[in-house]
């Protein structure tokens, strides 16, 4: 058969094959942070709402306490003793570091922001990791009068009145401004048109 | 042998070209998530055919009806496109090895009649056998294979099993 | 990234181009392996000339070890791929036809296309048949329809028919290929050359 | 004797090209296998989370809701009590424990539409948020300062001081504007005559079949 002499383009494009693979998997490296709790667990964590925690809880044992603003608010005000690993670098090898070996001594760490908000993100995607140990400092920190305030947050109350709203006031003449009030600028929001294509396949 | 001659029949070493549909076949899956196929373009050729002749008739046949449904023309398939592009690649690699020329290829032992009798008896067979099985060679084996679908490995094996064990009774044909 | 149209990331009007230039590739990388003679396709059944074997398991190891590369590198996401439907008994029953069709016609419909485009009379013979078979099986589709809905198991894959893990299953296949070689090798020397 | 020779090296080129692909097969079963993260990697969502491009003003919800706009569908991440006592118009009420459950999934998991979560403050209708984007899901907005903010803002809006620029006070008329619209300071027997907004009936979409489809 003559055509079983001609190896020379075989054995180039299998060594070019062989090649591809072997620098795919050194310059692979697997993700680091994996999820260990699935989207359910951590729902059901939510509903129980003892991941929120009140300053003065936590105020006789010396917690580790873990500042989510950036870095120029740490430097103005924080909680004493409080280490600040800002949202966006949660998941630096510095921070996983730590954080792990703080779930290794068994402690808890509470994570504290501006408001529960910010520090919602941060401590859900932690949890989401694994380190089901942090908790969320429900306070509201705000500087005054270069002092830092911390108040507990009252999360999810509605306002107390808000339905009467609509019984009582009757809406006063706006006559002083009597210029047409501009049509508000119309906002579209532009609708991505993805369409997801399945594959579809068969000979 | 004459200089054109000679050379009408070296092909690629078949490791090359294996290698090369395999490489084929990944980039399909990359682009498109399917593989290959070939004998879906049959299946779209004769339900065209068959609603031009008469349109109830293929709405109500059972099988015809699936892909006659609404406004999906039988013709709007990948595969039919796919065809298009292996007519012309084939014929491209033909002509480069000028291979190109109306002929009647068959063993010297039998005459062409006889050759154009079992082409169309075994046309028939795999178009039949296509349809039940959901596939041919390239579309189910071949591609099934490149994700390991059980479908696709039972498809070959019995194809290749039975065309062994009924190779003794046509081996006049061949060789 | 994964299949680049079904996640999106190319628009469903690429899956046109993209078939008919997989289509060009195709069909060159056939005819130019030798599949548009029958002749050469037949002698696998009868040992003179193992094209058929060798291109068919090389494409399969090649593409099955390159995707589970791949889909470990997370370039591809294996799950959204396509797979072939596993109707056992349409399969072993259809495979037979197919089969017997292939031995008597030496062509299979991948094959019998490149060889209508060099002009193949034969395989336009072929092809017709195709048509009349699947003619056939459209109209009496009632008495077929049995087998055709048979056992369905679904889009399974051997990894959950045989409860192996892919990569063990991937190197049994490699195995078993490079044996089929080798003894396709020692095969074609012992069995009287055919010049087609 | 030349071809004694290239059929000995070609014998041993086979038997090469033969062991790299063992090789190949053997590597795909040594390397060690991992968990892989499913659609987002922990970095992806920690790059979505932190910026704020989620929230949309209550300012531009109800100015889409005014003109009716059709791309959007309001999703109420609270309870069902304080659901039935007030919500945004033709809101839908999943509420934050069973946000994940199958039935709802037809509404989250699609990109037609611009869903808004919104809850009382942000705090829930984040974590919601959160929740889904781990899944994949596209097009998800959150309402800033949710119902609460929405009160401060478009029910009950603040006076502007005279010292205030123009567009406080054309904010404040909007404002004013979109209240009435939504049934501030009409007395509640009038209420019933105002125009209730239409019920927009919102369409479940249907979910598409994440197996592809083939045919041969």
């Amino acid at each position: 058969m003559k055509e079983l002499e001609k190896t020379k383009r075989i054995s180039i494009s299998t060594v070019l094959f062989i090649l591809v693979l072997i620098i795919g998997v050194l310059t692979f490296k697997q993700p680091r942070n994996v999820y260990k709790k699935t989207q359910e667990e951590t729902l059901s964590a939510l509903k129980s709402t003892d991941y929120l925690v009140h300053l003065e809880d936590i105020a006789n044992q010396d917690p580790v306490i873990i500042d989510v603003r950036s870095k120029s608010e740490y430097s103005i005000s924080h909680i004493e003793n409080a280490i600040n690993i800002p949202t966006a670098e949660i998941l630096e090898n510095k921070s996983i570091a730590l954080l792990s070996d703080v779930k290794n001594t068994g402690e808890t760490a509470f994570i504290y922001g501006k408001n529960p908000d910010e520090a919602n993100s941060a401590w859900m995607l932690l949890y989401q990791l694994g380190y089901d140990n942090t908790k969320i400092l429900n306070v509201e920190t705000n500087h005054i009068d270069n002092k830092l305030v911390v108040k507990n947050y009252s999360l999810e109350k509605p306002i107390a009145n808000y339905l009467e709203i609509f019984k009582t006031i009757t809406p006063e003449k706006v006559e002083q401004i009597k210029k047409i009030t501009p049509k508000p600028t119309k906002k579209v929001i532009p609708v991505k048109k993805k369409k997801k294509r399945k594959p579809e396949g068969g000979c | 042998m004459k200089e054109s001659k000679k050379n009408r029949h070296v092909y690629w070493n078949p490791y090359f070209g294996g290698f090369l549909l395999g490489l084929l076949i990944i980039f399909t899956f990359y682009m498109t998530g399917r593989g290959l196929g070939a004998s879906g373009v049959m299946k779209s050729g004769v339900v065209t055919m068959v609603d031009q002749v008469s349109h109830e008739h293929t709405l109500h046949n059972a099988y015809y009806s699936k892909f006659v449904s609404g406004d999906k023309s039988p013709m709007n398939n990948w595969l039919v496109f796919e065809t298009l592009g292996v007519l012309a690649g084939a014929f491209l690699s033909g002509s480069l090895a000028n291979r190109i020329g109306f002929r009647v290829q068959h063993s010297p032992k039998i005459t062409v009649k006889r050759r154009l009798v079992f082409a169309l008896l075994g046309g028939i067979l795999f178009g039949l056998g296509a349809q039940i099985a959901r596939g041919c060679t390239s579309g189910a084996a071949l591609s099934g294979m490149a994700v390991l679908s059980t479908g696709g490995f039972i498809t070959m094996l019995s194809i290749f099993g039975t065309a062994f064990l009924f190779a003794y009774f046509f081996r006049k044909n061949w060789i | 990234m994964g299949p680049l149209i079904p996640n999106g990331i190319l628009s469903y009007e690429w899956n046109i181009i993209i078939a008919v230039l997989i289509g060009l590739a195709f069909g060159f990388i056939l005819e130019a392996s030798g599949f548009s003679s029958s002749r050469k396709l037949a002698g696998v059944f009868y040992g003179y000339d193992f094209a058929v074997l060798k291109v068919f398991f090389t494409a399969a190891l090649v593409s099955v070890i390159g995707l589970y590369y791949m889909d470990y590198l997370g370039w591809i996401n294996i799950s959204m791929l396509y797979v072939h439907p596993t109707y056992l008994w349409a399969a072993i029953v259809g495979g037979a036809i197919m089969g017997i069709g292939f031995v008597a016609g030496g062509f299979c419909p991948g094959t019998s296309i490149c060889a209508v485009a060099i002009g193949k009379l034969d395989a336009w013979v072929y092809v017709l048949g195709i048509m009349i078979g699947v003619l056939v099986f459209s109209e009496a589709f009632g008495t077929f329809e049995n087998i055709y809905n048979d056992t369905n198991l679904g889009n399974i894959t051997l990894v959950d028919s045989l409860g192996l893990p892919a990569s063990w299953i991937i190197l049994t296949v490699t195995v078993i290929a490079l044996i089929a070689f080798f003894i396709s090798d020692v095969v074609r020397k012992r069995v009287k050359k055919v010049f087609y | 004797m030349i071809n004694r020779k290239l059929a000995k090296i070609l014998s041993k080129r086979y038997i090469i090209l033969a062991s790299l692909l063992l090789i190949a097969a053997l590597g795909l079963v040594l390397l060690p296998s991992y968990q892989k993260n499913e659609n987002t990697t922990a970095e992806n969502l920690l790059a979505k989370v932190i910026n704020p491009e989620r929230y949309i003003t209550s300012d531009v919800l109800a100015d889409n809701i005014i003109t009716n706009d059709p791309s959007i569908i309001l999703v109420d991440v609270r309870e069902v009590d304080e659901y039935t006592a007030y919500t945004l118009p033709n809101a839908i009420n999943i509420p934050l424990g069973d946000i994940l459950n199958e039935d709802y999934q037809g509404y989250l998991d699609q990109d037609r539409y611009n869903i808004i979560l919104f809850s009382n403050e942000n705090f829930k209708a984040d974590q919601a948020w959160l929740l889904l984007n781990r899944l994949g899901y596209s097009n998800l907005h959150v309402l800033n300062g949710g119902i609460n903010g929405w009160y401060h803002t478009i029910l009950n809006p603040p006076k502007p001081t005279e010292d205030m620029p123009n567009e406080a006070y054309e904010l404040y008329n909007f404002r004013r504007a979109a209240g009435l619209f939504f049934g501030v300071g009409i007395k509640a027997k009038e209420k019933k005559v105002v125009k209730k907004a239409v019920k927009k009936v919102v369409p479940k979409p249907k979910k598409k079949k994440r197996k592809p489809e083939g045919g041969c």
